[in-house]
């Protein structure tokens, strides 16, 4: 994606894509899908042993942190993910390890951040509200003081692996502003839902909050100036589910050029046919179009630059739509065959769409991106 | 769109005025015996759905009792006397259509009527007509199209299927699939290579596949949504007498033109005759789905969501007023036949268009929601909007613009070598 | 554009093919322009011979419109006038011919309309504001009681020659709802202020109503009951406008057939591309489509029949998106000569985006069809 | 979006840090001396427009200053010596767009410097070389190319001008077109037929051509919104002495192969240099024109509107990065050059989506407008929206398939047929 990687990263990169071949290929989700189970636990153990999550967490806490690229680093690892439609909560855990990284007490680092660094601790990031413009902003809970902590009552949506996770990340809103809660999953009040999703590899539920009490020792910096670290948070989430969408793109293009140049119709390669041909360029541009915008936002948010925040939503854009879009047509490029269970390309495009509209839709970017114009 | 029934018009409009004594007479005759004996037509039944074994019962009864009360079965109206029909002419079944309104229609019967009926009126034998016509109109028999291959679906003519001659019966052997209710058809018109050192249009013959036989397994195939209507057949030393092959051995694609005409032509009239309502006094109506939708997305006031759903307006009407316009111009000569390749191409662009307006509508509630609900489904539309019935959309493309807009051919490069000198693909298993 | 006309519409297409070809043709407007003149009086003379304007005339007024097909002869009328992107007060002289004819009293009709069919009175429709949503709606003119008259304020834009109107036909918002005025272009406090319009066949122009008192001989039908009056005016506008686009539209078409067919590159008709071939499949589609919402936008409005205020808006959206889609498409598959000056195809694509976004973008009919579907 | 100069960032970045004390001295002496001599960068003053006659003789200055200053004209660094450039290395280059950012530089030279220069040190005599590249570095010789033909401008290689041998010369007849500032060049790189009897690729040779003899007429052409800085030439006996043969008789397409190549690695870099701003640092700015037609348009509170907006930033963002992506990754080798052919076509396609949004948002305002105002240019866009630079769209798509992605090309059916026996267009005359 990005074409200024460093010799660590390449290394990355390759060690990543090797696990994943050789653990969790396509035809892994295919058996967990048909199992009706979610994502495999030993799978995901091991790879935090490469220190997927780690990349996020200091050393003290059992992390690797210190090399400074945590986000450009794991948006390696995400793109890889993507081109096998990884199932597992990659993305939810990476977001809270980072979280609390950043905003955590000393106590609460401790406590959280080693186990979600080995794995052992699965976590879900809980800030969307259930409408058609969810994605990108929190306020769908709600926050009112009680005593020394507070109580929350609410519905979070599309919030990934909450069934399988020991911890949620809460964003919720008050009176003063956003304040954040880390609250281990089985706290009394909180309901998990699961929601009927059509990524196959991806969990999501609705977590619902009712009179939900959390103490001091639960919130996560400041109550009600969370403002800042949540963008922060919504930009090294979206870095990581672009480069995603990135990696499940380029997979599905790249096995669509493989058959156009195999299969035949009348005499000839299908791929040589000027009509696909040209489709086919008109995608290829979109895809490096897609990968040039992933590649900067990561780099934009790891340095905190000024213009990450326009960043991530041109990136959220232009991945989310040329995603469906090429593989939509790949898909049509396919034949018939496209359209059967047994062909891998359906899961690819279902994660396509599904990323296109979770973390914020296009509309929801380019409204986002009028704002940061100043209009 | 054009698979489910729609509701009877709240007025129906007839051409009653017009009609002679004998055709007032039938016309009375039909409304009777369908009152009495028709079930009612219920708004998004399905029309067809070979899934559905119970709907595929009722529709065999349907045509029967439509045979037996001396109507001609459905579509028979104007067969010949001597193969079941009743010999009328056009006009009694358009009296016939206009009083099946209120009433489900045989629909499963489509293959059967709209293509496999003219095959075996303009190529079969006098026996061949006599023996199968009127089992199709009686009831008896459910056809179904073994065309496509999977080595192939676009390339028809490339077919693979091998029939050799044994004494005074064939043998096939090979692979088919896309075949709508395979799996309950009684026959099969089925196109296999019988010369393989020729070029590949001129070793092909048509054949009358009984498909209750040992050789012929057939595998429901699943798409990605979960089940379907289609199927893959394997044909094992199929066994097939002399008598059924279908026009001359070897002059398949001349039957198989027959085939894919009647298919297009069926498409350009609405496919299954009387599904849609009367073309001309037709007024456009907006379905209700959207204003339903945009209450439950609880986007009724944003600008964009209106501009989304005014989009799909549009395409719906276009949609509707185009296929009716080309029905018409194509019956009264205004427009050329192949208009309804147009019409085709049009409805698959309608549906990838109009799965995106939605999908963009719905966000993030289009692809996931609570168990049951039909969120998720509207994100799914988005993976399932491309079609196989009716070719591919790229053969739709080259159809209408050289059939139509009578632009060149491309280059072509296998046309004229022999059959077996060509690279073949291979033949994937579709079915699970 | 209609597959069912009777004998009479086949002869009027004929005839008014005839007529432009040979008094009007494209090359006419080439040298209109060139000289820097508006449009031929004389040529709209000989039009109004043939009746173009008397179809919306009664014959006591000196019209034709007993053949009860005023709107869908018209329509014929306008898509030949399309075809060779014809200039002239076509439209906003039927308009007001058929406003005159529907809500005039009868000294109305009397003194007006025998001028308009001749062809000797000009007229231009004033009713749409000047913004971007600008086209379906009248109010950006106000109207208030004086005496027994009113005294008129505001602004029309985009009002169709009315630098050379006798006539101005002015709907305005009054406190009980519009009210329709006809005013001599002379009338004190009336400016006409020409615009610059990027479609060189059409006259466009901002009128400005300073204080301009119209007496009640102005009034045309009753004071604030003009809102079905203009909706079923802006409908015969509409379907005249849609027609002409379809006009425009095939022409356009037609003539870049020819010339895929006959143009070589690489030893073959470019015609034989696949690639041009797709794309000349779908702009054939989409022509189809717009024929077929003109044609039945046409028959609704003449029968007045439930959904003809749907209809307009769907052949106004289908007909204006695809003719500026399909003809700027045209221009591109004729290479750099379809860029150049001399080359015809540039005045009928500034026709097309013209079209589309006048008397309503699609944008606006879109949103009118939200309304009329009940959201 | 690439022919307008952009403002020199508020904040410079250079590699000073990294300088040599030799690159150290070179940066001091340009520093000094093109703060002493050139004029400033004007934002949004056009690169170059050969309609400007004052920027042209502006151009034609500044070129020789540079020249003057020892500072090698504008590209003239890494020339050898003895061709009057600095036979210095790359960074010195660098260094000198680093120190150039505030300036305005000689932008109309692009095509000799970037196309004509290439072609002349690859397949160029001895002779020509130490005539010509010198004049292109001291500002004397403006260079035009002559290469597409009103007979065909996708077919490079279909090329109708004859060139005929008489004595030592050659003599040049047929039209050139779409010549950029042909009207004001000196020289002109010429492709044309010296053997029509071959196939096509075969019988072509570049001829260097003095564009002041009388044989040369050149017409600027009319474009559909006004002038352009187009030409059309009509070569009538125009003379080529034997020397000014590029490369060998009749092997004009390999010459004409550098030039393609030149004139595609130049859009991949950013086509003129300097023109850009440096690559890896660069932020993402949202154009201010879109707060300032919102308010304009009045539409700032739309939700519609700021859909569209919202649109046209990514547009923009995802061309600027890509291209500044595409000539990072071109340079490191992290992608191939030929992503050089994705960037052109992302450029093309960018242009025709940004104007249908803008003219989405400006609506009947877009067509329509006060005279002098800029209304009725958001609809023109849309007209002119197509590009002559770069080859036509359709041309792109099949480089970037072919090239880039590798797909198999079209079955060729002029390739190996004799020139005179191909059929070839007529030759319109385009200038009016």
């Amino acid at each position: 994606m990005d074409v200024e990687l460093n010799e660590d990263q390449t290394m990355l990169q390759e060690m990543t894509r090797r696990f994943l071949e050789d653990r969790s290929p396509i035809a892994a989700l295919r058996r967990l899908v048909d199992g009706g189970e979610g994502f495999d636990r030993e799978v995901w153990r091991q790879a935090a042993e490469l220190g997927w999550v780690a990349l996020f967490v200091p050393e003290e806490n059992g992390g690797i942190a210190e090399s400074a690229q945590g986000v450009a680093d794991a948006a390696i690892v995400a793109e890889e993910l993507g081109r096998v439609v990884f199932s597992g909560p990659f993305l939810s855990t990476c977001v809270v390890a980072f979280a609390i990284a950043q905003s955590g007490s000393e106590a609460q680092r401790a406590e959280w951040l080693p186990g979600l660094a080995a794995g052992e601790t699965l976590a879900s990031w809980c800030f969307a509200g259930p409408g058609t413009k969810a994605g990108v902003r929190a306020g769908s809970v709600s926050a009112s003081r009680r005593g020394d902590g507070h109580v929350l009552d609410g519905i979070a949506a599309y919030a990934e692996y909450a069934e399988a996770a020991d911890l949620l990340l809460v964003t919720a809103q008050g009176v003063q502003g956003l304040s954040q809660f880390v609250l281990p999953a089985g706290t009394a009040g909180i309901t998990v839902e699961p929601m009927d999703a059509m990524d196959l590899g991806r969990s999501l539920a609705r977590v619902r909050f009712e009179g939900v009490v959390a103490g001091p020792e639960a919130l996560l910096g400041d109550a009600g100036k969370a403002d800042e670290a949540f963008e922060r948070q919504l930009q090294a989430a979206l870095v990581l589910h672009c480069a995603e969408t990135v990696g499940v793109t380029d997979r599905a293009f790249e096995f669509t050029l493989e058959w156009v140049n195999e299969r035949h119709a009348f005499g000839r390669p299908i791929g040589s046919y000027q009509a696909l041909k040209h489709r086919l360029a008109d995608h290829v541009m979109q895809l490096e179009g897609a990968k040039a915008a992933a590649a900067h936002a990561a780099r934009a948010v790891q340095a905190g630059a000024p213009d990450a925040a326009i960043a991530v939503s041109v990136a959220k854009s232009q991945c989310g739509r040329s995603a469906t879009e090429i593989i939509r047509d790949c898909l049509q490029m396919h034949g018939g065959i496209g359209l059967t269970w047994e062909h891998d390309i359906h899961f690819y495009l279902r994660r396509a769409v599904s990323n296109e509209m979770l973390w914020g839709s296009p509309a929801v970017h380019h409204e986002r991106l009028s704002r940061l114009a100043g209009i | 769109m054009e698979n489910t029934a729609e509701a009877p018009t709240g007025e129906r409009r007839t051409s009653e005025h017009l009609d002679t004594d004998e055709q007032r007479a039938f016309r009375l005759k039909a409304r009777e015996y369908m009152a009495a004996n028709l079930p009612p037509r219920i708004p998004g039944q399905p029309a067809n759905s070979f899934e559905d074994l119970e709907l595929v019962a009722l529709d065999r009864q349907i045509q029967k009792k439509l045979y037996d009360g001396g109507l001609g079965g459905y579509v028979g109206i104007t067969v010949p006397e001597e193969y079941g029909g009743l010999g009328l002419d056009r006009r009694f079944e358009d009296i016939f259509f206009e009083e099946a309104e209120p009433y489900r229609l045989p629909w499963h019967y489509g293959n059967a009527v709209v293509i496999v009926l003219p095959c075996l009126l303009a190529h079969g034998t006098e026996e061949q007509k006599k023996k199968y016509i009127p089992r199709i109109l009686s009831g008896e028999h459910l056809w179904a199209q073994l065309l496509s291959e999977p080595s192939g679906g676009s390339d028809l003519a490339g077919v693979l299927t091998r029939a050799e001659k044994r004494g005074d019966e064939w043998v096939l052997n090979g692979s088919k699939v896309w075949t709508s209710g395979g799996h309950v058809s009684d026959m099969g018109l089925c196109l296999a290579r019988s010369d393989p050192t020729v070029r590949k249009h001129a070793g092909l013959t048509m054949f009358l596949v009984d498909m209750h036989q040992p050789g012929m397994s057939v595998h429901p195939i699943r798409l990605v949504r979960g089940g379907s209507d289609f199927c893959q057949e394997f044909l094992d030393d199929v066994i097939v007498p002399d008598c059924d092959v279908l026009g001359d051995v070897n002059d398949g694609w001349t039957v198989a033109r027959t085939q894919l005409n009647s298919e297009r032509a069926g498409m350009a009239r609405g496919w299954h005759y009387g599904l849609r309502r009367a073309e001309a006094s037709a007024h456009i109506e907006i379905s209700r789905r959207y204003a339903r939708l945009a209450e439950e997305l609880g986007v009724s006031g944003d600008a964009d969501a209106r501009q989304l759903i005014g989009e799909a307006i549009v395409l719906d009407a276009v949609y509707d007023l185009t296929s009716k316009r080309a029905a018409t111009g194509a019956r009264n000569g205004a427009l050329p036949p192949t208009i309804g390749m147009v019409t085709s191409l049009l409805s698959a662009r309608t549906s990838i268009d109009r799965t995106a307006l939605m999908s963009a509508l719905a966000g993030p509630v289009g692809v996931a929601g609570s168990p049951g609900g039909d969120g998720p489904d509207i994100g799914m539309d988005r993976v399932v909007t491309h079609r196989i019935g009716g070719g591919t959309l790229e053969m739709q493309l080259n159809l209408v613009s050289e059939r139509h807009l009578g632009l060149p051919r491309e280059p072509g490069s296998d046309r004229d070598v022999p059959f077996n000198q060509l690279r073949h693909n291979a033949t994937p298993k579709l079915a699970g």
